[in-house]
């Protein structure tokens, strides 16, 4: 076991992927000397040497076209998006070839490219820094989407990723990227659970709490408050965004009955929007209330200052809990732990 | 320092100017457009040592590629295919290009390309499957090097360069090719390849079919200066050529080639052609050109001169010429048989290879899709 | 009243719009002397002149991004995005520019900008000309979106969306641009329903067909059907996509207490999920059995010969009313009018 | 037809060559260094006017631009701001350029532009609260003719030729100008600009500020010939100057300015300067550059080539300089003011200005959440 961050779980699962595979190639804006504006590559130029870790001209559509002319030359390119908001000019590269090809050739192309997105707000960023764009990958088919939540999570989906041989939208939740745990570097990826389930992040019978990346934490320290209350609530961590395990959701929610989704990203056909049907169609007999969304605002990300009404804390998530467990529309819980609203 | 278009015939020019980048006169030629052999320093050297026998070929693949164009539109006339892009016009581009080609060269073609699949041994069903709409893409791009045909305008000169890229760090001497349109240069993509390209010394070839349209658009909404001209700007020599002059087109292609493998790094050719049919066969273009334009074009047409010119050099004679469209209409027949014989698949096929790795939701879709199209079955059987 | 085709309802709607206000342009590849490749524009470029009508080089994140500064000096922009699947290229100047400079701006820059997008399948036509990437689009907060599905409502709604100071994703059902009817071209704006009301299509009691676009015909096309079996089906026409006018969707369903949504994007967050997702919160008490999606598989548009298995047709959405009617898994109704599945 | 990459002293070069690129004395100048002048005849004619006052002006505003610029570093060091992007080094480039510009001219600037905006007369609170995280954007675009500064790298050079094309449109002379920098004449955006500029002949001046970095990419990623020499190849006549030589920024932008009100279309300017400083706040540039190149450049320092000039011209003097220094600090204690005395505004604002028209369902969201934080209030009440 070693003490790594999030940000350093994800290094350190390149670093293994690239001494495992020649074949696997990093490309990105200043990943090279500089390590990446998070550091997550730091050393790795230095160790594999600057043909295998590739500082790029500033150009997304070009980092992720280019990649995908790597793949097809048999390559498997992890490509480092800087920040969220950046991902938009590569969007049309990753709609129409990156998740596309495979079916266009007939399965005779594969796409075995990570691309690694620093994601969503919280961390007092500038304009455009703090973005969560996941639903839009979710929502085309061809793509897998994973989240990590925590550094052995993170530590052994990068590598679970690149070893696909389909494309994986990697987001990685900015605001935990210092967050800090035991990882298991060594551990065999056979043993370890396979990238696409969820985890019950938490037991719980009162009502289920579904989430992904930074919210997790937020939800858990939301189930910790609750439980001062008397209350039990289940958390469960999607990890993977697509396919979503909806086999582990729903026997949450057969059991708990009542359900919050929470999610960071605007609500209007967000992710939440896909559980809240898809719990509704496959446990319709079973709930006792409607399910509740806990989302960002249908804004754009606001400015720094006001971000903390924007991206859902505890407070807001127990607000919803009440709301399901149809306890009123009781005030809220006071913030008793870092992360209320005021 | 003041940078000015400065191009090697017309020196500084204060602004861009359409006249001269639709100057269609303004090429790299080795053959007139009555198929008299010209010299041309640069070109020359590169055709030095063509046999009659490579003459003859380039020759032959021109008119197959003619006549598998036209029996693409015929069939489509027929409704035996959805659409087709027909390629009139650009088959000494296509198939001269594509002549230059080693094996392991790999082509990122665009839909209209069919001289250049022609080129790297196409099979006839490889034509006219997506066409008809069985398949995005019919062939397999292993088989001939060649990447599914590219509808996003632009997108495949970036895979071309990240191709060249791996090229490249496996040390070996293959080279990628992007064909694009006039049209598509205006699309970043094409000038974030060229940009990437030239920062890592890529072994690529961007071959710019310019055919003067872009559908309706003349090729001077896009550009005010020559095509050519552009890529230096991103440090990529380049050459305008006549595209309707197989030997300039072989040229050319032969000294990017040379080029990236040489380790020198990516090239620009500008072939300048017409698109003598529509856009596709859903077009009109007697809407946007003039009669007149297209007529001017048929003068200068690529096969004619290669004819004249074999003919007058005694490579070709009527024999040859017999054999050749006897070939070409084989090759018709072929292309005909397999679109007029192709089955559409099963629709549950319709959930396969949308991923490489299992996917239990997608498996559950496609059962109960399977699942409720037996619901039918049954009605029918009661 | 004048009988026009959906395709030249737009046309007239744009040529009135141009010619009541001098700030209108149109822009757009081919859209000049071809009058684009659907002739939607046909005549124009002739009647109002190439400096209004203007023939743009092909990059669409070029055209919307000139139509942004154009919006920024007091034009008002109607942009034509010539496929569905070309729209990608400029996600990043609609998703980070259109939809969010009037809030970056604190309100002070406005962007009436319309882009029309030609849209969806059932055409027969190549790879990436039967994109429905409406999701991507109503997840993105600052923009409205909507969907006309018949001439009346193409020329009016196209009328009000170049008058809107908000940016108007404005997408043409291609099925239908050939369908004609009746329009009324005097109609004072004032008097048509506001361009985020939905429409009550067909009136029913037994279930609720929820739906917009080219399906809206097939759905009407599914209630003729299930009328011969005695069942008296509503349908509602969402036209606007973004807002949703979620009073007269719950209205209805809280009427019928059963609800098949139906849309041709894929399934997986797509706005069917939105639409589910927003009636079990609204009408729980009501619903009688959870609300059904019909809607294009979760694969990349498929080859032409093969798109009638994709696209929902009458019998894929009977088959889903029987589901919400809990009549079981009946055998599909056969197809009595042109759609069915053989 | 081979077209190489020719630059007026280079001749042609067989390749890119990131030296070439690179090389920050192949460029136009009026001012060498040391603050001598010298004469180059492509400049000269467009600043021979120029009068003590308006020299003194531009120095001054180099010099509040410094100190403005040390104010938001030191505001972000001391937690009041979130961010800076320092522009250290950049004040020729950017006041001088600012400098020649009309009032009706509409500026589309990056992040980093500070310099320009003091010139378009922006006030101090204009300058921080975007980085302080309390606005998206500070000022009111109308009354200083500037767009809200762009983080999207490229994104605002189509805004500016749209702007263009609209002023072009209008029959009026007005000019947009965009500010971008090296790194962002790679991305697709910024191609398409000079596509689209080009293609309408739009009254646009692109001003590239070379200041050889990226974040940690040195320019040679982004290009391996020089930046100027890529805009010719677009139809677009450009100019390679001195970015340091304040004289030599004002002319350039003249040049440029002067093309575009007599209706010759776009131009491009790359001025060639350095970022002193590190690229944000966040950044740490010793990770990836020599402290010797950085202390290279200080002997290059735009603000004491100027002061040196005008001092040996006898238009400046002790007195002057204390006079700006003091003008220096009160517009930095006024940036300060402003800075620490910024409210954050009320969490239902929030929900203002999604839409311009009203919207039901996001009032319904802010009546919700002014409610849910209601709840919290009536709690503590309790
Ligand atoms: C991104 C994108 N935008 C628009 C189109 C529609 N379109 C198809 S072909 C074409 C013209 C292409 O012109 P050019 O590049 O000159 O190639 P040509 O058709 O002449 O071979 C256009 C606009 C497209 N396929 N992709
Ligand atoms: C589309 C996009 N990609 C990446 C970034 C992250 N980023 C911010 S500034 C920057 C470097 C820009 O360099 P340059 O254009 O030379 O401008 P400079 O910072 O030197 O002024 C990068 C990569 C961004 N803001 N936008
Ligand atoms: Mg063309
Ligand atoms: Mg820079």
């Amino acid at each position: 076991m070693t003490s790594l961050t999030l940000g350093g779980a994800i290094g350190a699962g390149l670093a293994r992927a690239m001494q495992d595979d020649d074949r696997v190639l990093l490309m990105g804006e200043d990943i090279g000397k500089l390590g990446g504006v998070f550091r997550v590559t730091d050393g790795l130029q230095r160790r594999f040497g600057a043909e295998r870790v590739i500082d790029t001209p500033l150009a997304e559509a070009g980092i992720v076209g280019t990649a995908v002319g790597l793949a097809l030359r048999g390559y498997r390119p992890v490509v480092e998006i800087q920040f969220d908001g950046f991902v938009y000019p590569a969007f049309d590269q990753i709609v129409c070839q990156v998740a596309k090809l495979h079916y266009r050739s007939s399965g005779r192309i594969r796409m075995p490219l990570v691309i690694r997105i620093p994601w969503a707000g919280g961390v007092g960023a500038a304009e455009h820094h703090s973005e969560s764009p996941e639903a839009y990958f979710v929502h085309t088919a061809g793509l897998r989407v994973v989240a990590a939540s925590n550094p052995q999570d993170a530590y052994v989906m990068l590598r679970q990723a690149v070893a696909s041989d389909d494309p994986v939208i990697f987001f990685e939740p900015k605001r935990l990227y210092h967050s800090k745990a035991e990882v298991d570097v060594d551990i065999d990826l056979a043993d370890a659970p396979p990238m696409h389930l969820a985890r019950v992040a938490r037991e719980g019978t009162d009502a289920t709490i579904v989430t992904y990346g930074a919210q997790v934490r937020t939800a858990l320290d939301a189930a910790l408050a609750a439980e001062d209350e008397g209350l039990s609530l289940e958390v469960i961590d999607l990890r993977s965004l697509s396919p979503l395990d909806m086999n582990t959701v729903a026997a949450s929610v057969r059991k708990t009955g009542r359900v919050v989704v929470t999610h960071e990203a605007a609500r209007e056909a967000g992710l939440g929007a896909e559980l809240v049907a898809s719990i509704t169609e496959q446990c319709f007999e079973y709930l006792e209330a409607p399910p509740a969304r806990v989302t960002g605002h249908d804004i754009p990300y606001p400015p720094s200052k006001l971000e903390k009404h924007h991206v859902p804390d505890l407070d807001r998530i127990l607000h919803a809990v009440d709301r399901v467990l149809e306890r009123g529309t009781a005030a809220p819980a006071a913030a008793t732990i870092e992360g209320g609203v005021r | 320092m003041t940078y000015t278009q400065t191009t090697p015939d017309h020196g500084a020019a204060d602004r861009g100017d359409p006249e001269h980048a639709s100057d269609v006169d303004d090429v790299a030629r080795v053959l007139e457009p009555d198929g008299t052999r010209v010299a041309d320093a640069a070109l020359d050297p590169w055709i030095a040592d063509l046999s009659p026998h490579e003459l003859r070929a380039l020759h032959r693949d021109m008119v197959l590629t003619r006549r598998l164009d036209a029996e693409g539109v015929a069939l489509q006339r027929q409704g035996q295919l959805a659409l087709w892009a027909p390629c009139r016009g650009q088959e000494a581009t296509q198939v001269g290009t594509a002549h230059a080609l080693a094996p392991g060269d790999f082509v990122f073609p665009s839909y209209r390309e069919h001289g250049v699949l022609l080129g790297r041994g196409a099979q006839p069903a490889d034509y006219v499957l997506a066409w008809r709409g069985e398949e995005h893409s019919a062939y397999d791009h292993t088989t001939i090097n060649a990447a599914p045909p590219q509808i996003i305008i632009g997108a495949q000169s970036l895979h071309a360069t990240g191709w060249a890229m791996g090229a490249q760090r496996d040390g070996s001497t293959d080279v990628a090719v992007a064909y694009f349109g006039d049209g598509a240069t205006s699309q970043g993509d094409v000038n974030e390849a060229m940009v990437f390209a030239s920062s890592f010394g890529a072994p690529v070839v961007f071959v710019c079919t310019n055919n003067q349209w872009a559908i309706s658009e003349p090729v001077t909404v896009q550009s005010t200066f020559p095509l050519a001209g552009r890529a230096p700007g991103f440090g990529i020599p380049s050459m305008r050529v006549d595209g309707n002059d197989a030997l300039a087109c072989v040229a050319a292609m032969r000294w990017a080639l040379d080029r990236a493998r040489r380790g020198e790094g990516p090239s620009f050719i500008e072939a300048v052609t017409y698109r003598m049919g529509p856009h596709t066969t859903s077009d009109d273009p007697t809407r946007y050109r003039d009669a007149d334009e297209v007529e001017a074009w048929t003068r200068r047409d690529p096969i004619a001169r290669l004819e004249a010119y074999l003919r007058a050099e005694g490579v070709l004679d009527d024999g040859g010429l017999d054999e050749v469209a006897r070939a070409a209409d084989a090759l018709a027949i072929e292309v005909r048989a397999a679109c007029i014989g192709a089955t559409t698949r099963a629709p549950e096929t319709l959930f396969d290879h949308v991923y490489a790795e299992p996917h239990g939701p997608l498996e559950r879709q496609k059962a109960e899709y399977a699942a409720y199209l037996a619901g039918f079955d049954q009605e029918d059987a009661r």
